[in-house]
């Protein structure tokens, strides 16, 4: 049988390995459809024939939730993330120090109101006080790796991205991490839907992304996995 | 070129499938529509003209919200066409040509319609006191004329289906093997680190396959045109 | 009857309003530029629609603006021989030829593609496209288009006036023929020549307004419409018949009042129409003596007209007929000319206009 | 030299090879229905380019394509009135006629808007715009559009085909003014009575060769190019001076070798052009007697040509004049003529083809 | 209506401040673009034709991406500009103009394309017999002439000119007051559960200004080819 497994762009390598894994191991195949969270969602609430959901955010697994979209008590927190500064050339730099440093250069983000790397990443300016002063130089993009690429080609010196995106692009350079207080826990929620066409192959493929297997997968791409309940 | 994933080769395919019926299946509607808005005397008409127009003006990533709204399986439209005809779009590559189709929907029209526009209505007058009906006329007369105005906007539509996204992804998801088009490969390959130079060769073989059919069809519009003007 | 046309429209600026009816036969509409003759004739075949109007062919309405009825063009089935040739530049000679023949009603008749071809000496272009054709070819292509749309009703707007005059008398004799077998024709011209030799019916035209309409030889017997003709071209018809042909070489002809030798042979017995350029009539109380060949006809003066230079028309009445001087109002005083008055015409030259009257339907 | 064409052009089908010379005044060219006539003009005014061809306009070299020269048409300053009027749709009737103005240069002289406009009798057609015109008011247009581009020639593509006779014989002395003051002028026509009245020299083409060029006296009275004319057209010139008016309203003209009469009336002393349609002119061994009146000329048989009908034409030499007669085959015969043959000519009519002679720049 | 939050006003006059430059400063250039492709008759034409194609083609992001390594600050025509004009594209609202420009400028070019190959070549060259110079001849006859067209041209560039996302977010980013533009608001409105409504309402005002603009200009250009049919 096959899966449709709806997924936060964000985890595409990730995600097509383990896939790649639970084929050979299982027999069963899953598709993977990559989106913005938000998009996937919206299609899910519009009957998109997906069997899993796998949301950057809690928000969007949220909405869908109060919709009644999920299979009672299959949602989950499947991983954690960290929130990095990162820059286009070499050395640590504190956050606090950004205001100087970017003069009237850009510090890229995603989109700050949707993207979630972008919401987390304006949460931890604003708990650090930094907000006011560097909002008007925030260059917001639809996308996270859109931001890192922005940074990458120098175009801005300075952006906030998850650990897993600094990690896979060599052109940037991690310049500070921030702290975990300073911005509402990042997760990535998993779900089983309510409608699934092959529930049965959607749990197995669920507790597969449990499984040590998958783990070690997405710790190497410097997710963090949180154990299940 | 040659190390096309099977995925790729998919998406490829899709592509040119997609595209290829959103224009085939567009083009009579197009013509209809381009004739009654260049020829058309109704006072409702700045309507019809507005609404055709608008996929043009909508951010495609609003247009693809509306057509998922409209013509999803819950959507009014959708749920209406499924019963009647048993004909879904949702999340099926059938939704990707009609967002394809939506989308060039302006571009064929207006180009139609300029060239419907330039024709010179005393030729037509002839082929009627020759005992042309209307029809005859559209058929041995108009359309002849019109051709490479035809031409140019099926081949507006067709490039535009073959880089159509914003719309497509929103409305049919990114399903691989069955609404993944090249874009949404594009579109996909870019979120992966390092996924550029993928991205990259799936964006030199979009470009390659359909500039192949822009400068074949230019090619068949030059040579209409020539035989119009007479040589 | 087979036409009845009569039509009321504004331009803003230019007024038309016309009406007037056509027996069988070659119709002539004849006017000064813009006078209104294509816009007579688009409202014929239905490509103008009237302020007001009517239209009758052959006891059917094509318009009646009143009535709120209009039959669309393709419906009128009456072939048209544009001003502007408009032949249709994607197709080439022989579609653009054939392109009516299959709109045509399957019993309606017509000349065959290859006598039409033959007769407008196209064959050789039958391939080209309208875009490498001259001002003449395309003239002669697109009177083979009206006429093999078969017709019933043939509207002509000035369709030799891009010919020279040996091609144009090949033609004529063609147009004659198709009238001959019964196709009623309108035919707009500014030749005299032409209306002379064609017309059973002539209508003028003057500023939107009929000036005249009736039996060609009347009309054109009128000295107050000499102007409009034209000085040099102005002249009236006279119906002959062939006596024989002289030794010279001149042929003699019996006209209501009197003989007259022209140069072009005919055949005995046979019926004419000659015609008589206004300048070629010197006028003469007496008649004239010494002069016993030439052709001098006696009648009695109907109408003078005179225009506002020096000319006088002078209508000369001869029995049933009537013909046309140009004078001098000097002259026309000095020689003491007034209605009633018998005089003598000298025609010092005579040309034959039509010289198949005798096989003519009438 | 005004102008000097030579060209060679190979449309594949129809093939033009032509050269001809073109003194100052008018030069018309002649010729059926496809001839090449355009071809030539659009040559002269670089709107075709030749296989290989050369265009000298008074001593400045248009086009020399072994040279691999070729002016562009902007820069040839020729005016051109096209066949098909070709206005700009976009400007009204005003702009339309001054379009060219503004790019003539600063001393360039030509007839003023005012005097144009009057002569073409478009002064209430200026605030419209083409689409609302009639074929004539447009071919009147194009005239005014090329003349007021004050251009140092003038190429004229049948410019009157499309006008009736009354506004024809307005516009004529109003190109012959333009002639007169200067301009050059190539006029393509099928009117021999244009042709005769206008012409200073005369270009005869058939299938795209030069058949005759020369001064038209001399082309029209060649009995070999007769056929082109058309039979009821073909006739020569003869030049005259006016003697006086006669009590009876005839006009006396000295010719080189008798007297004629007209009836037109001119002053004495005047030179004129008459044209004597071959079609009236009857030939006699024997001068004939109790004519008196008549109007005949003695000459000398000079050539004879037979076509394939039984028509003949013959020319008959007068001093340095010539006139044409069309006879039958059999009264050539009959009569015994033969080059070097003395005769008489009968004329029958005469018209008087241009009448300011004596004005004229030559 | 009304509720238009300060930012949503300025994203608003930003697009058409952003719309209305990339339609001006691309006419001139894709009219003369429309003349070469109509009227000339080099071989290497058709590499033009596809350059031109190429933003109709490919997903906008693509486009986006390629602009950014190009006209970036650290692109080699970017940093040129920047040196040798001071004209800087990177994240300002120059950059979203220029983004918007490329997008239109495939449907501008067609349009008056279009046009330009239905003037009738004889008019042209009856202005060349009046000492028109090939300039002057553009100017006042063929330009007229395909006024009609230039202005449909105009109208789509402009319409997807307020549409256009993709290719500009990637390009200049969102930086609000400076490079967001309504769709950019609308798309992060779409972003937000519950942001549905936001969206139609910043989409409303986004489709009643274009389509004010296609029907003004739909106007005029029936006036205009009044005027040229002529009555
Ligand atoms: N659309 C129009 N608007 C205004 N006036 C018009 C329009 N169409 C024609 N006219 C005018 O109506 C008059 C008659 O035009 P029409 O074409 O019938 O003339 P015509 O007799 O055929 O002349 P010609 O012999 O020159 O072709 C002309 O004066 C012309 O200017
Ligand atoms: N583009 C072309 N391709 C092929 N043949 C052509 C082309 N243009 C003209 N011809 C032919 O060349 C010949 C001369 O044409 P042209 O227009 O010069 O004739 P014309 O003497 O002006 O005739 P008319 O009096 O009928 O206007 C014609 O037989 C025409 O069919
Ligand atoms: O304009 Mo788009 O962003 O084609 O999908
Ligand atoms: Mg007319
Ligand atoms: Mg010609």
């Amino acid at each position: 049988d096959e899966v449709l497994v709806f997924a936060a762009a964000s985890m595409q390598t990730a995600l097509d390995e383990i896939a790649q894994e639970w084929h050979a191991e299982t027999g069963h195949s899953a598709t993977l459809a990559y989106g913005g969270s938000a998009k996937l969602a919206q299609q899910i609430a519009a009957g998109a024939p997906a069997d899993l959901y796998i949301s950057a955010s809690t928000q969007w697994m949220d909405s869908l939730e109060a919709a009644g979209a999920l299979a009672e008590g299959s949602r989950r927190d499947l991983l954690g993330n960290r929130l990095v500064l990162i820059a286009s050339t070499p050395g640590p730099i504190t956050p606090e120090a950004l205001p100087d440093r970017l003069g009237t250069e850009h510090l890229a983000m995603g989109l700050v109101e949707a993207v979630p790397a972008g919401q987390y990443g304006k949460a931890a300016l604003e708990h650090l006080g930094l907000w006011q002063t560097l909002a008007p130089r925030v260059a917001q993009t639809d996308n996270v790796r859109a931001a890192l690429a922005l940074v990458a080609t120098g175009e801005a010196p300075f952006g906030i991205v998850y650990a897993t995106d600094a990690a896979a692009e060599l052109r940037v350079h991690v310049a500070a991490e921030f702290p975990s207080d300073s911005h509402p826990p990042i997760v990535y929620p998993v779900a089983r839907m309510r409608d699934a066409p092959n529930a049965d192959a959607a749990d197995a493929f669920l507790a597969f992304l449990g499984s040590a297997q998958a783990s070690g997968i997405f710790t190497a791409q410097g997710f963090t996995v949180i154990a299940a309940p | 070129m040659t190390g096309l994933t099977p995925e790729e080769a998919t998406a490829l395919t899709l592509s040119l499938r997609v595209a290829g019926v959103a224009v085939l299946v567009s083009l009579p509607v197009g013509l209809a529509v381009a004739m009654v808005l260049a020829r058309g005397r109704w006072p409702g008409l700045w309507l019809l003209n507005a609404l055709v127009h608008l996929p043009l003006i909508l951010p495609p990533v609003v247009t693809g919200y509306f057509l998922l709204l409209a013509f999803g399986r819950k959507g009014p439209v959708g749920a209406f066409l499924e019963q009647a005809f048993g004909l879904v779009f949702a999340f099926r590559w059938t939704g990707a040509a009609l967002a394809a189709a939506v989308m060039g929907f302006p571009l064929m029209v207006r180009a139609m319609r300029l060239a419907i526009e330039a024709v010179d209505p005393k030729l037509e007058e002839a082929a009627s006191t020759l005992g042309a009906s209307r029809l005859a006329v559209f058929r041995s007369v108009t359309l002849p004329l019109i051709l490479p105005g035809v031409i140019a906007g099926a081949v507006l539509a067709f490039a535009k289906a073959m880089g159509e996204f914003g719309a497509t992804i929103t409305f049919v998801s990114n399903i691989p093997g069955q609404t993944q088009t090249l874009p949404s490969a594009i579109y996909t390959a870019l979120q992966v680190p390092g996924g550029d130079t993928t991205a990259g060769r799936l964006a030199l073989i979009s470009v390659i396959v359909a500039v192949s059919a822009v400068l074949l069809s230019e090619f068949i519009a030059r040579r209409v045109a020539a035989r119009i003007r007479g040589a | 009857m087979m036409l009845e046309v009569s039509l009321r429209h504004d331009f803003g600026g230019f007024a038309l309003d016309a009406a007037f009816t056509a027996p069988a036969g070659v119709t002539a509409l004849f006017g000064a530029s813009g006078s209104g003759k294509t816009t007579v004739v688009n409202t014929v075949a239905g490509l103008m629609r009237p302020d007001a109007g009517r239209v009758v062919a052959q006891g059917e309405v094509l318009l009646d603006t009143t009535a709120g009825i209009s039959l669309p063009p393709n419906r009128r089935r009456i072939g048209y021989v544009f001003q502007d040739a408009r032949l249709f530049p994607h197709l080439d000679v022989r579609a653009n030829l054939v392109f009516g023949a299959r709109f045509a009603p399957r019993g309606a008749s017509g000349p065959d593609f290859g006598r039409v071809v033959e007769m407008l000496g196209i064959g050789a272009l039958l391939e080209r496209r309208p875009g490498a054709l001259s001002g003449g070819e395309k003239a002669r292509v697109a009177i083979g288009r009206a006429l093999l749309s078969k017709p019933r009703l043939l509207l002509m707007d000035e369709p030799l006036a891009a010919l020279d005059a040996p091609r144009r008398a090949e033609i004529l004799p063609f147009v004659e023929r198709l009238r001959d077998a019964g196709l009623p024709i309108l035919y707009v011209s500014h030749s005299v020549a032409e209306v002379a030799r064609l017309a059973d019916t002539l209508v003028v035209l003057g500023e939107g307004r009929i000036l005249a309409s009736g039996r060609a030889e009347d009309v054109l017997a009128d000295p107050a419409l000499a102007a409009q003709f034209g000085a040099q071209e102005a002249g009236a018809l006279l119906r002959a018949r062939v006596l024989g042909t002289d030794a010279d070489g001149l042929t003699r002809l019996q006209t209501a009042t009197g003989t007259v030798w022209v140069s072009q042979s005919a055949p005995a017995g046979s019926e004419l129409r000659i015609r008589i350029h206004a300048s070629d009539v010197i006028l003469a109380r007496e008649a004239p003596q010494g002069l016993s060949a030439l052709n001098i006809l006696p009648g009695t003066v109907e109408k003078i007209e005179t225009d506002s230079g020096q000319r006088a028309w002078v209508q000369l009445r001869m029995g049933e007929e009537a013909i046309l001087a140009r004078l001098t109002q000097r002259s026309v005083s000095a020689l003491g000319l007034a209605p009633g008055v018998a005089c003598h015409a000298i025609l010092k030259s005579v040309a034959v206009a039509r010289d198949d009257l005798a096989q003519t339907h009438k």
